[in-house]
């Protein structure tokens, strides 16, 4: 098991209903935590729904969802950038 | 590259920077102002702490390695706005024009495209997060 | 449009214009600083009294007419002035910034080619005419 | 004859010495004044040597050599514009 700390920003926050959370996960990639994560509760998975739509950074770089975990200890999930 | 919750003064910031900017000749800001388009009362800016500033930090030396600059300042807003407030600004130096003006632009196309910001409007229709559009990442495209 | 001999205060300026550009979204400013280059001591701006102001204003007109701007400001110094000042400034506004950008870089292309202002440096050797670029004829050619 | 108010700028104004004169021309054209003016006197020749680098307006809108002076007030000589 992996323990990383979680992030959520904008409408995943206001879904999820957390700024973050410590998650212990037996995920190897960002997929593997995502399907770990939405099949805990409704709100996780509605605020997985629409992968699509979700951005992930690891340790606050941006990353891909087959991105491996190992050595990882910040994952953050948002929507696409919106700044400026 | 400042990033803050406070109202800035935009001819302050401009005064200064150019004042700076040794040698450069030319000088090119960009303001980026809360639009009341369709009603909006207020805005709301999330941001990442910690990735925002190094993401920021990060494209304005990328911006000094791309274009002969001699200085950049960016300085973005979070938390909550009203239209008609500033909410970021780019300053560009450089000796010539075209270096100054193709770094703003860069700066701006990357901060709205792919800087860990979220906005949400807040309006007569109650609030929602403002959707990317797929001209901002388009515009990312060209450089 | 302004042309003077006095210098004018940049921040004061863009403060004033982001102000009057209600529902803007998007303030470019340029602004032109005279260089010390090769030890330039000082710089004078000769204009056609007349021709001058009527060609800026028929370009900021152009520029109004060619893209989507709420608003646009020129303001060009004539007369003796020396590396550190500002020559000009071109302020442009609108609902979105690539209007706004492009509507600076239009306004400065035709000022720096076409404007009816001839330069003359005084430097360590002597005083010159600032002879016109090939380059600054051909950044017009884009528009 | 034709009388016109004729300006000069920059280096133009330098050579021949002047900023504005009045000038009774028999030209059609510019070209043609610029033949009378060039014939006049060593500065003015000095001047117009070199009329590649040379601008003409009239009545304060650019124009070319061949253009008539029929009606024209003012004609400017002077260097390409080097402003901004």
């Amino acid at each position: 098991m992996n323990r990383v700390h979680v992030l959520y920003f904008a409408w995943v926050r206001e879904r999820v209903g957390l700024s973050r959370e410590v998650v212990e996960t037996a995920a190897d990639t960002v997929r593997g935590l995502v399907a770990e994560l939405a099949a805990r509760e409704d709100r996780y998975a509605l605020a997985f729904a629409d992968q699509e739509s979700l951005r992930v950074a690891l340790d606050q770089e941006l990353a891909d969802w087959d991105a491996p975990l190992a050595g990882v200890r910040e994952v953050a999930f948002f929507p696409p950038m919106t700044g400026g | 590259m400042v990033l803050q919750a406070a109202p800035f003064d935009l001819g302050a910031e401009a005064a200064a920077f150019a004042a700076g900017a040794e040698g450069a000749g030319a000088v090119v800001t960009f303001t980026g102002v809360v639009r009341g388009d369709g009603g909006m009362t207020a805005l709301e800016i999330e941001h990442y702490p910690g990735m925002t500033e190094r993401a920021m930090a990060a494209h304005a030396e990328a911006a000094r390695e791309r274009f002969a600059l001699t200085d950049v300042l960016v300085i973005h807003r979070h938390g909550r706005m009203v239209p008609g407030e500033a909410i970021m600004m780019v300053a560009t130096a450089a000796p010539h024009r075209a270096d100054a003006f193709a770094a703003a632009e860069f700066l701006m196309d990357w901060l709205k495209s792919r800087a860990p910001f979220w906005k949400k409007e807040f309006g007569p229709d109650g609030e929602a997060w403002v959707e990317a559009k797929a001209s901002d990442e388009d515009a990312l495209g060209r450089w």
